[in-house]
Order: structure tokens, then C-alpha cells, then sequence
């Protein structure tokens, strides 16, 4: 069982090795073909690491846990950064609740639905079973050259609850807190984990030969579906779409949307880097340098544009170029070379921006962009890989019939949990608590006690 | 010349200001207040302790008008804040003596608009 | 007795405070306001939706003051106030029955100072 | 009827509060002020530099009432707010033209309670 | 003198890889013990390990530190954001003053006298003499296998500061600042490494077999126990506890709690999984899990009572429950089973939203927790080793010997030295510095300049 | 060309393990020369690391860059919280922008000019060329012991960002948006990684044995004079010093300013930590150790005198005061004892307070203590190095020549480039838009939103 992770994972090593060869910023690609050639056989001779390889891969992968713990707390930061202040409570609840809800589901079965070892049905879906264990093995390199069971569950539980989260903030401000909670487990603890299990556990897409290096569409992409299903099921906030003009509703803490969006990126050193799978100095150095270049070409990608457009430069957007960057690296981030690190970049930043006005004028609200980031961008690194990548087995064609695989897959079920939600329960807090606040109305209290705020936008 | 001051729902804030643009009235000054009305407040617990919010959340406006704008004024307000609920507010009236555009200096009754 | 009422633009409170110390009037309190007169408010753009800003930042302040001191506090108060621009503000004057001092109890014109 | 302002020290709201419940008045509103009066302010440093803060933090109470009930209110605010100490505060009487229920209409003598 | 830190750290190495065996969730303990057991011997011959062991082993207690540093950002943000705006420049300036103190001391005697090689007086007194130094063997595996004595001189000091902050919250918005400080420097500079030493240093406690991996008592107790004493005798706010009912005094800045919280969480990967004085992967990697599903559960906890008792559910209790479930699984992170550990945390979050309701009913006014969370779920935490424990040298009896023994002495002391400050002078500024906030009072300035704020409550 | 920074780096590392010797703390110096010495013949015989050392000290050096990249949070969140709220969205605007032109910049040509490999000018002066690119040795200990190409480009990538960040503080709440970013542009991209050359790319200064460990002179007086260039030619903010006496502009934001400041004592860890470059355990915990101390020892200097002249102890300079012995023990922090880095640390906090308070004397308007914090304790690290290090071979009078020829060069060019930018584009705005807010002005958005806050200070 464990077995076909440990050899799907040194697969995954030695594959981008591969396509390392011409990551050089304006040099020959065939110079260094032949070296990495030789990194590869190493790396395949490596499979029996000595017991100083496996610690240190360990605790690389153990940081890089540590690190996509923390963008919890930056997607926390920036969701309540962005909306009003009267909401503020209910969006800190909902992503504490989400950290939660998502560890345990992801405990109780959704490693096993994600990494199935056996699928039961085709290369479709497979389920290892309740809960997590293991023997004694799954504590040594036997498991696997990089970490070990334990690590590699934490560090995939981890990247579970973002899917989540990405949902709670295209329908911030409005959704109900109980609905919301149950979308959660059942998107973190069944349809997330399946959905990755068809590339990342093994599954018929990763025959194929798709590629998503750390998740632009296994991880943003489904995260963005949903956002998308929720936030036309839940309709916009009230006030921002009046007459057929587009009002503004300002988001009320500037400075928690930065510390948030810098943990991101912070994070995002671990979810790139970490999905390498192991310390590899070489690998997931490159890693880190592409995800930092495209996230710095996004922020400058998303200033052109807003500064183009809006006439005056908005913090806002081009926080949100800074995430468009990186979702649309996440994809390729090993296997794109610098240079083109920055293009893909640059152009998610473009492309956030131009996102976040088009659904405004389709009328769909999205109060923190998370459609714009996770699901526009996350489809163009996706698309990027086909693109860019260095490595030949790399097609565009593959990559596009993974994107919309994950699109009716994922936009499908998300549409289908938020209909019968709404048409039991409700998904949608009634008119007065809105206007209110739903800090007041599903918390009984307030995120800023005793500041005068007006509350009445 | 009368100063009107009205206490509303701050949720109520947008209408009002639409029902007073429909009624000509462009000039008003808002501030933020609580307050202490019929509505008698609400209980919530917060770490399992009572909270006894009793000055709720209101806004209040002021505007000076002509006399022969306070029924229109009042209307406007009335229009754009009532919901027939507790807690909608009340309006006070109060004689304006005089009023004085900084920037001019024009008195009374063009100082005014 | 007089209450006067004077809506200025908030980067002018430190020279019409200055103003009334020179006019030897030290009393007085300050409260936010937001307002919407002449001054018709700007548009700004955020996330590329539009934000009418039309209730723009005042600040408010209120002076007690006798007969005697009405026509200085105007004066000091234009005087620190304007600047010719749209926006300076406005000045109110209400009478005032009466005015007590909590601390000892005295009232009208010995109350006020 | 009247309209009655009082400024009072922040930490002393609950206590005028309470005294006007006693009194029986239960209707009031509330906003923050800053305040200049004999208290003369205070000096504090802050990186090394001078901070002259003249203005200091105050609480605007407006409580409008039937002519009957002025004394009582002008009492309690007196019994909440003093404490014999400069800054304890000062209450405003204005004439009240008007009064106005928005959730019913009524008016006058009516709408106030 | 290095020699006996070297194999106790050996021995805690050791020991809990024995109750490592049977840490299969759902799986049978005996399955594993055979494979445990060659672990343990490996572990033996580590001894003398590689330089690249001993600098990998080093640079995950390095991270560790890190971690446990960032913590201290982690209670200065809850503990503010727990209480008013006019009180936040002295909680601030409290907590950045006691990570200094605590490391200066913690350098001048504290590290000598929790690790005092010898006993001077039995096994309950030790100390190794005033400042920091080593020799070049210090800097090498000889040292310890884990880690040079420059990283365990630090790791050590991080925690220290941790007990007096934690003693900060709870008498938080009243208490005078000086009197305070030097509180501190005692209780973090003597009083707690003293206790330590019963345990962590080779002591009586030790002896008997008492079993905190690191620190539900040592560490958390102990604070704790400083806390209810400083709370007992600064007495509540006032406006707390008004004619015989308790009044809800709300704190300001939940963005800011919640900040803390998950700061705190991060740092516990630090504090739980340092405390494996190794890089381990098998080891580590395990307690990060019970760590962080213990937290999960905790939030669940809080959450599911808090709900029901106050029909709403409340952040703040939620957040609590998070810190809950982390104190709750530190005395046992290493050796109580994955499942357990979620009903660890679980109780955990419980019992932390019971106390802080049953705290305000004995009118012992504690601001944001810190009673409810480190003390009681401290205490539990150390019990639930002896219940759940898969080490079955681990008994319920002396783990609460160790607990009344550490309430005791920790209680005792705090409680004279608060007696003496308030009877020399004085340990609560007067009504009116308190009613007009302490920022301006003790330091002359606001935390939030410009801002309206009602400060009347 | 990496031939070079490969001797350099080893060079780099074995020269501050000469100086370790007589680290201890009250310890005898010679004890442990003799050990020092086989360090050494250690280190020069690890010139060919194994595969597992190599990984471990690039994993080291990938967290240390992490770190350092964190600490630019935490310049957004100090500057920031340090002034007023009405400013609050440009300076953290200005802040991310930095971190992408820093970075990109540092890609197109900053990391050539600072490492050129071979100078071309003497060596004052070299340019290995545009972009950044490897081959397969790049990837591998041939390249460097402790780390890959890449791993170097990125920490130093994440170190350059900083010389603009500090100016960005001393010029904040008034210097015009687009003249700052033309500004930063070229300080980062040409200016600091050319002044940089000529220690740590093996230039002049570094072959007349000036020694700056992790950059008090290198980064942090570098940034230091650029603020105090810009400070001058900007001018005092509107309202700070009227008819000759100094006004207090608070800071809007106190618990934002104590994040930052404890971001960056975080970050310092990776600043100092990673310079060491490689994860050798016994300098790097050093280091650690030396760092803390210092940080803990400028919080208290700091207090100490602000506590004696304000009379009431000031919150933002205690945090200044950490800042300042962070500063102050980075140039030293390998080679100052344990003992001397408190002393170090402790003037470095008391000269912070002194610098601020004589600056407002010269009407040198700072509004975060940038130039106090920066430049006169990176002056003061520099020459505490002459003073306290342990390493024979550095002196007091190469180190004052470093300062000098460090303060002619940065000063004069940024004084020649903000007097360029001010005689052509301007580099302050009007007068209304200083009263009325950057935000507004320069965004037309606010920080706040819904927040009543009185912006007429
Ligand atoms: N007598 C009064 N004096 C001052 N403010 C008042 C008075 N009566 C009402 N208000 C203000 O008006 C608000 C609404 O009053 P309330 O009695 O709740 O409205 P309604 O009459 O619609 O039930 C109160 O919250 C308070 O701010
Ligand atoms: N009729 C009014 N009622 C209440 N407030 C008013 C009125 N007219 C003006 N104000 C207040 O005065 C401020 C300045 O008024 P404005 O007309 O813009 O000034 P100016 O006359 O100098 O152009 C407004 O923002 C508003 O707060
Ligand atoms: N003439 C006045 N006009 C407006 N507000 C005033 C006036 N006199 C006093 N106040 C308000 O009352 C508060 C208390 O006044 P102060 O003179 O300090 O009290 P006391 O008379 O008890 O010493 C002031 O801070 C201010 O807000």
C-alpha cells in the first residue's frame, strides 16, 4: 500500500530533474542536459538514502508543514482584512473552524481517499481506509526517501483546509455560518481529497500525464470552483450592485490584508518548496527562486494594470497580484525557467485584475478576489505548464483536459452541495443580520469593541 | 431658519440620504452615536459573562433648512426611516438663530442651502 | 447665552483653535462628523468599482459662549477656517437657555467661561 | 420641551447612566467628544517629543425632555458626574422646538418619553 | 558536569521511542513492538553520531527556537487583543519586556539552575554557577547528540519567559507595571528553572518517574499557578463583578487574538517538537501530529460547549480551546496515541470553556484565559499522560504526585512574592489610572492614536 | 567566476571560527584555542562535503532566507504602525513594491554587481553580467559547501530589499510615491549590491581586512544614510516643529509597530544566522546566542533611559531599542563574547533613544527611527567590532575606515539622486495631500474604512 506512494513520489523527484536541465536565464538548454542526466541516476541510486538524507528531508518537509500551516493565518488575515468590519468575528471563526475541520476529516479519511494506493474503481476513486496508522516502516526511509508517514500526512492535511478557504471568501459577508461549516467538511473531507487522488494519489489524469507540481489546479482551481458555485448560489452582498452600477465596499484593515498576503507567500515557500518531496538543495532551491521572481512579477503585473486602469495605484489589487504570482507558479514552479517564472508571473498579476473587474461586471461578488486568484490564475499556470515547461512530456493539450476535468468535476459537485444547502437550511443570513453585521448576529459580538465605526456602508 | 437633528438606524443611513436628495435636501452633517431609546437594548454573553448592550448603535444627522424646507426634511427622513420597528429614531427641532457660510461669509437664509 | 456650532474642514482644527486661544476663547469641544454641502464629494475607485465618496470628513465643534464673545468666535473661527475653497464649512448659533458646571453647580454666564 | 447636552468625563458614563435610570429617564443618546476647558490638558512625551493634548477625551450626552423633567435630568447627570475634580464637565439647555417619533409620528410632548 | 545533560537527554531520547509502538491509530500496539525496539537500539548507537547527524539534529532545534521565540509574539497579541484598547502599550510593553528579562536572567543563573549537572541539596536544589560558557567540546556531538550547548542554552531560554507571560494575562488592565517587572525577573529567573530542575534537570521528580514531555507542568502549570495567585491578589477589574452578577469587559481586537492564537499553534510545533531534543523523524514527525490534532480537537471542544451554553458560538472560546488542546497534549505529545490525543484535546477544550465560566463565578477575574487555559488544562494534560500513556512506565499516581507537588511549591511562592510587592509597594495602580487606561497612566500614550474609541467601559 | 565566491565563502567561514575560541563567557580565552584550531583543519577539510552535509547547510541557509524575507513584514508593519493611519496604505504600499523591485532588480543585475567574481575597475568595481543562470555545478557542493546558485541568489536577493525599506521609514507620510519607487530602483539595483562588492564580494575593503559579519555597515548604514539624505532634501512633516519646539506625531498603531519589531528580531535569526553560511552547529548557535542577548540588552538599554528622561517608559522606543542591538550585533555576531554582546546590545539601545531625541534637536524629521536605528547603531556595530572582537586580525581603525568610505559613498549618491529627483519630478507632495492623507491622495483609498478617526493631527 504504501509502496506505490513511495515510488509515485521518486517518480515525481526524478521527473522535473529532468526538465531542470534548461532552467538557465538566457543560456543554452543543451549545455547542462547531460548533468542533470547524471543527477537523476543519483537520484535513483539515492532511493536507499542513508539515515542523515532521510532526517534532513524530513525536516525539510516537517518546515515546509509549518509553513502552509501559517497561510491559514494569512488567508484569515487577509479575508477579514478586505471585508467590513462588522463581519469580522464570523470570518475569523470560519477560518479557525476550517484548520479544524479540515485536520480531522483529513485524519478520519481523507489521506486515505487522496493517496488510495489501490483504486477500486478504475483509476477513478479508491479509499484506504478509516483513520490514520502505520508500523513501524512508515517511520524510516522505507516509506519514503523524504519523510516520513507522519510527516506526510501532516503535510498534506495541511494543504487540505486551503480548499476551503478559498470558498469561504467569495462568500464572505453573507453565507451562514452552520451551512458553511457543513460545505466545509464535506468539501475538505470527500471531494478534495478524490478529486487529488486522480493526479496526486495516481489517478487517471496522472496516467495521462498531467502535470500540477504543487496544486494551481488540484488545490487553487478546486478551491476556486467552489468559490465560483458559492458565490452565484449565495448572490452578491447587498449594496453592491444597485441600479446596474458597481458600488465599492471597502474592505476595513488594510494592514491585516498585508500581513496576510506576506504569510502567503511565506507559506507558499513550503507549499512549492515542500512539494518537492524532499530537501533536494538543488530543486527545491530553483523552486524557491521561481516562486519568489513570479510572485514579484505579480505585484508588478497587477500595479501596471490597476495603476493603468484605476488611475491611482490600488494596495488591494496588487496584493492580490502578489497571490495571482504565486498560484500561477504553483503549477510549474519546478519546471519553468526563470526567466518564463517571471512572464507567468507578470501576467497572473495582468490577469487578476482584469479577473476581479470582469466578474464585477458579470455581477458575481467576490469580496476578497478569490476567484480571480485562485481559479482564473490558477487555470493559467496550470495552462502555463503547456506553455513553458521545460520538460518535452509537458503538453498543452494534457493540461487543458486536467483543467476541465477539475472544472465539471469540482464546479459540479460544489454547485450541487451549495443548491441543497440552500434549498434546506439556507446558505444565505436574512437582510437585517446583513445589514447588521453577522458578527452581532451569529457570534454575539463585536471584532473591534468599543471603536467607533461606521457601520452603516 | 431650524436646525434638525435625527437619530436613525445605521442601516437606514442610505435611504434617508436618497429620500433627502429626492427632496431637494443636499446638505447635512452625520456623526456617529449610541443610543438609548424604547428599543431596550439587547443581552449577548461574551466568554459566558452578560453583556447588557444597552446604547445601541445609532446615526445622527443634522441638518439646517429654511422654514419652508422642515416638513419636507422630516417627510424625507420619515420616508427613508422608518420600518414600523422599535429603534427607528426620533427627530428633534430645534431654532436656528443664525448661520453663516465660512467661505463667504453669506448669512442667514443663502448661507444656508 | 449662544451655542455655536461650526463644521470645519479636520486639517484646519489646529488653526481655528489657535484662532479662539487668540481671541482669548478656550472652551470647547470637538467631535468627527462627516458631511455633504457644496463640497459635492469625489469619486475614487476601488478594486475598480466606484466609490462616491459624498459624506467627507469634518470635524464639528461646539462653543458655548456669552453675547458678548458671539461675534469673536465667528470671526476666529473664519479666521482659522477659511481658505476660499469649497468645502470650508459652516458656522451655526443656537440659543442657549442655560448652561450649568457640573463641578460646582454654578450656571448661566459664570458657567460658561 | 428640551433639549439638554452634557459633556462629562468618559469613566463617569456608567454612573450618569445609572443616576437617570433612577430618575426615570431612560432615553438618551451618546457620542465621544473632545473637550478644551478649565482642565487645562496635559503634557505627555512621546519619542522624546511634546504632546500638548488640549482636547481631551469626553463624553456628549443629548438627552431631550418635557419641561418637567429638566430639573431631574440636570440633577442626575450632576449626582452621575461629579466628583469635585476641574473637567467633571458641563450641561447644556436648549430650547426644543419640535419632537418627532419616525416609527409612529407622533409628536411633541408624545414622542419624547 | 555536561555528561549528565547528555544522558538524560539520551535517555529522553529513549524513552518514549519504546511507547512509540503502539501509537497506531486503530491498529494493535503489539504489531509494532518488535520493530520499536530495534529503533531504540539504533537510537543507542547514535551516540556517537555523524557530524552531519549532529548538524541536522542542531538546525531542527535551531527552527525549534524560532519557534518558541514567535510564541512569545503569540501571547503578547492574544493577551491584547483580550483586553482594552486603552490597556494595549502596557500589555505590549509587558510582554517585550519579559522576553528580554527572561533571557537575561535565564543566561545570568536561570539555565544553571535548571540544569545544575549536580544537586547540591538533595535532589531539590542545584545550581552550576552565574553566566553562560562552554568549552569547544560545547559546540560539539559530545556535548549532546541533539544539539551544541549555545542551541540548548537558547531553546531552554525561550521557554523560560513563557511562565511569566503567561501569569501577565491574568492580572492584565490593573496591574502596576514595575511591580510587575520585577515579579517577573524572580519568578523567571529563579522560581521556575528552580522547579525545572525537579524534573527537566535530573531531580527528585525525575527520580520517581514523573513523565512531562514539554512542559504541561513544568512549564504551563507553573505559569498558571503564578497567574491564580496574581489574580487572587490584584482582585478583578473594576466593573467586572457588579452587585452579585458578572459583566462582560469584551476585549478589542479579535483579528489580533486570533493572530496570537495561530502564532501560538506554529510556535507549539517548536515547544512539542523540539522537545524531542533531536531532529527524529519518526519521533517528531508523530508528535507534530498529536500536536496539531490535539489542537483541532481542542477547537471542537470549545466550540461544541460554547455553542451550547451560549447559544452563540464565541470566538474567543474557540480560540481558547485551541490553546487548550496544545496545553493539554504537551506533557504527552510523544506518547499518547494519535486517537487519543484527539480526545485529549478534545476534553481539553471543554474544560477550558467550564472553567473559564466557573472562574467568573468565584469571582477570580482572569482577562483572557490564561488560568483556564495553562493551569487547568496544564493539570489535565499531565493526567491524561497517566491515563493514556502508551509508555507503561507512566503512572496516573505519579504524574499527580508531580502535579500537587509543582501546584505547591509554584503557588506558594507566587503567592508570597505578590503578598510582598503588595504589601511594599503595591501591586495595583489606582481606580482612576485604571477607569482612564494604563497606557496613558504607566507610559503616557495611546496604542491607537487618532482613533475614536469609547473608553468609558 | 564561482570559483572565487566559493573561496570567499570557505574563506568567510573559517576565518570567524579563529575568533570563536574565546567565546565563553568569564572563561579563560586560551582554554580552548587549541580545540578552535581543529575546527579549522576540520572546515578546510569539509571543502568536499558529503551529499547530506551539502543538503543540510542548504536547507539551513533556504530557512534562513525565509527569514530574512519575513523581516519584510516586518518593516511594513513597523513603519506603518508608527505613523498616521491617514498614511498607513501608502507605506505598505510602498513596502510590498520594494520587496518585488528588490528582488526583480536584484535578478536583472544586482547579484552580478555585488558577487562580480572578478572586478573590473581595481576592485572597486565588477559586473559579471545580466540575469541570473547556472550550470549543473551550480546545483552542487562544487558551487559552495553550504549552499546552491540558487539559494545564494535568494538570500542575498531577500538581504537587498533592506537598504530601501529603511529609507522608506525616515521618509514616510510625505514623499511622493513614484519618486520613492524611482528611487528604490536603483539604491537596490545598483547602488548597495556595488557598495556591497567591496567587502562581501571580495573588493577593497575586504582585502584591507574590514570586517561587517551580516551587515551593520553592508545593509544597515548603507539603508541608514540613504534615510538620512532623504530625510534632509524631504524635509519635516507639516506640524512637526512649530516655532522651534518639537511636536509628538504619534504613531496610529502600537500593536502593529510590536509584530513588526518582533517579525524582525525573527528574521535577525535568519540575518545573522544565515550569514554564516552554512549550518555549522556551533557558529551558527553562537550567533544565535550573541544576537538574542543583544536584542534583549537594547530593549533594556532603551527602557533604561527612555524610562529616566521621559519619565514614563516609552513603548516605541523600547521596541526601537531591540531593533538598535539587533543592528548593533550584526557586524560582530560571530566574533563579540557572549558578555560583550550584552554590552553591545545595551549601548546600542541607550545611544537609540539619545539619536532620537538629538536628530528632533536638528530638526531631522524620522518618523520611525530609521537613521537612529540604523545608521548610528550600524556605525556603532561596525566599531564595536574593533573594540570587542575577539579576532586579532580586526581593528578598530579598518573599521572606522569602512564607515567613512561606506558614509562618502551612500551618502553622497543618494543625496545626488533625491536632490535629481527633487529638482525634476519632485519628491515631496503638496501640502493638502500631506494634511489630507497619502492614502486618499496617492490611492484614493483608506486604510481604515468605516473607522472614525481624526485625521487632523
Ligand atoms: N428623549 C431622547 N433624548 C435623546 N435621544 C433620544 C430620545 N429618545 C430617543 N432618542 C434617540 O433616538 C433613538 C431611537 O429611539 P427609540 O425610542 O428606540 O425609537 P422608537 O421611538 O422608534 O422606538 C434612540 O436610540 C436615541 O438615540
Ligand atoms: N444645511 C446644512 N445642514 C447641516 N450641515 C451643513 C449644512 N450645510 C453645510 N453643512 C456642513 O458644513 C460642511 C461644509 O459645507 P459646504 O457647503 O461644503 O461648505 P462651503 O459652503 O464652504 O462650500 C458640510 O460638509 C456639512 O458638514
Ligand atoms: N464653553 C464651552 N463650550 C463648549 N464646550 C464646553 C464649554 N465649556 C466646557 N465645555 C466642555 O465641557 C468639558 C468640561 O469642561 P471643564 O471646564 O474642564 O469642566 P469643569 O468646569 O468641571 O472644570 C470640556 O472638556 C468641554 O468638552
Amino acid at each position: 500500500m504504501y509502496r506505490l506512494r513511495k515510488w509515485l513520489s521518486a517518480a515525481m523527484l526524478a521527473a522535473p530533474l529532468l526538465g531542470l536541465a534548461p532552467m538557465a536565464f538566457g543560456q543554452e538548454e543543451a549545455v547542462v542536459a547531460e548533468a542533470a542526466a547524471e543527477v537523476v541516476e543519483e537520484a535513483a541510486a539515492e532511493e536507499g538514502v542513508s539515515a542523515e538524507m532521510f532526517t534532513v528531508n524530513n525536516t525539510w518537509m516537517m518546515v515546509s508543514t509549518f509553513l502552509v500551516f501559517i497561510m491559514h493565518l494569512g488567508f484569515a488575515s487577509v479575508e477579514s482584512g478586505l471585508t467590513r468590519a462588522k463581519n469580522t468575528v464570523n470570518i475569523l471563526f470560519k477560518n479557525t473552524s476550517i484548520v479544524a475541520i479540515g485536520l480531522l476529516t483529513y485524519a478520519l479519511c481523507g489521506f486515505n481517499l487522496m493517496y488510495p494506493g489501490d483504486f477500486s474503481l478504475g483509476t477513478w476513486f479508491g479509499f484506504a481506509g478509516w483513520g490514520v496508522a502505520t508500523d513501524a516502516e512508515g517511520l524510516t526511509s522505507a516509506y519514503n526517501v523524504g519523510y516520513t508517514y507522519w510527516t506526510d500526512f501532516l503535510f498534506q492535511g495541511m494543504f487540505a483546509a486551503t480548499a476551503a478557504t478559498i470558498v469561504s471568501g467569495a462568500v464572505a459577508e453573507r453565507v451562514k455560518l452552520h451551512s458553511f461549516l457543513i460545505f466545509t467538511a464535506i468539501y475538505v473531507g470527500f471531494l478534495y481529497p478524490w478529486l487529488g487522488s486522480w493526479k496526486w494519489g495516481g489517478g487517471w489524469l496522472n496516467e495521462m500525464g498531467f502535470y500540477d507540481f504543487a496544486g494551481s489546479t488540484l488545490v487553487h482551481s478546486v478551491g476556486g470552483w467552489g468559490a465560483l458555485a458559492g458565490a452565484i448560489l449565495v448572490g452578491p452582498r447587498l449594496g453592491k450592485y444597485v441600479n446596474g452600477s458597481v458600488k465599492a465596499i471597502m474592505g476595513h484593515n488594510m494592514p491585516l490584508v498585508t500581513i496576510g498576503v506576506f504569510l502567503l507567500w511565506l507559506g507558499w515557500f513550503g507549499f512549492n518548496g515542500g512539494s518537492v518531496l524532499s530537501a533536494d538543495p538543488g530543486l527545491v532551491s530553483f523552486t524557491l527562486v521561481t516562486t519568489s521572481l513570479a510572485a514579484a512579477a505579480g505585484i508588478m503585473g497587477a500595479m501596471a494594470l490597476s495603476w493603468i486602469i484605476q488611475k491611482k495605484p490600488d494596495l488591494s489589487m496588487v496584493l492580490n497580484g502578489c497571490l495571482a504570482g504565486l498560484v500561477g507558479i504553483t503549477a510549474g514552479a519546478d519546471s519553468i525557467s526563470v526567466l518564463n517564472s517571471v512572464i507567468v508571473g507578470f501576467i497572473a498579476g495582468v490577469l487578476v485584475v482584469a479577473s476581479v473587474l470582469t466578474l464585477d461586471r458579470m455581477k458575481i461578488d467576490d469580496p476578497v478576489g478569490a476567484i480571480s486568484v485562485h481559479l482564473v490564475c490558477g487555470i493559467w499556470g496550470t495552462l502555463a505548464v503547456g506553455l513553458f515547461s521545460m520538460n518535452p512530456d509537458h503538453s498543452f493539450k494534457v493540461q487543458l483536459i486536467g483543467v476541465v476535468a477539475y472544472g465539471i468535476a469540482a464546479f459540479t459537485f460544489a454547485f450541487a452541495l451549495f443548491l441543497i444547502l440552500k434549498l434546506t437550511i439556507g446558505i444565505r443570513v436574512d437582510a437585517e443580520e446583513e445589514l447588521r453585521g453577522l458578527d452581532i448576529g451569529e457570534h454575539g459580538m463585536e471584532a473591534y469593541s468599543g471603536f467607533q465605526i461606521f457601520s452603516n456602508q | 431658519m431650524k436646525l434638525i437633528i435625527a437619530f436613525i438606524q445605521p442601516e437606514r443611513l442610505n435611504a434617508v440620504k436618497q429620500a433627502l436628495y429626492d427632496a431637494e435636501i443636499y446638505k447635512m452633517s452625520v456623526t456617529n452615536a449610541l443610543g438609548c431609546g424604547q428599543q431596550k437594548g439587547f443581552h449577548e454573553s461574551y466568554r459566558g459573562a452578560d453583556i447588557e448592550v444597552n446604547l445601541l448603535k445609532k446615526v445622527r444627522m443634522e441638518i439646517a433648512v429654511n422654514d419652508d424646507f422642515v416638513q419636507p426634511t422630516i417627510d424625507a427622513v420619515i420616508k427613508g426611516a422608518r420600518t414600523g420597528k422599535i429603534g427607528d429614531g426620533k427627530i428633534f427641532v430645534l431654532e436656528l438663530a443664525e448661520c453663516i457660510r465660512i467661505r463667504t461669509g453669506e448669512k442667514g437664509k443663502e448661507a444656508i442651502g
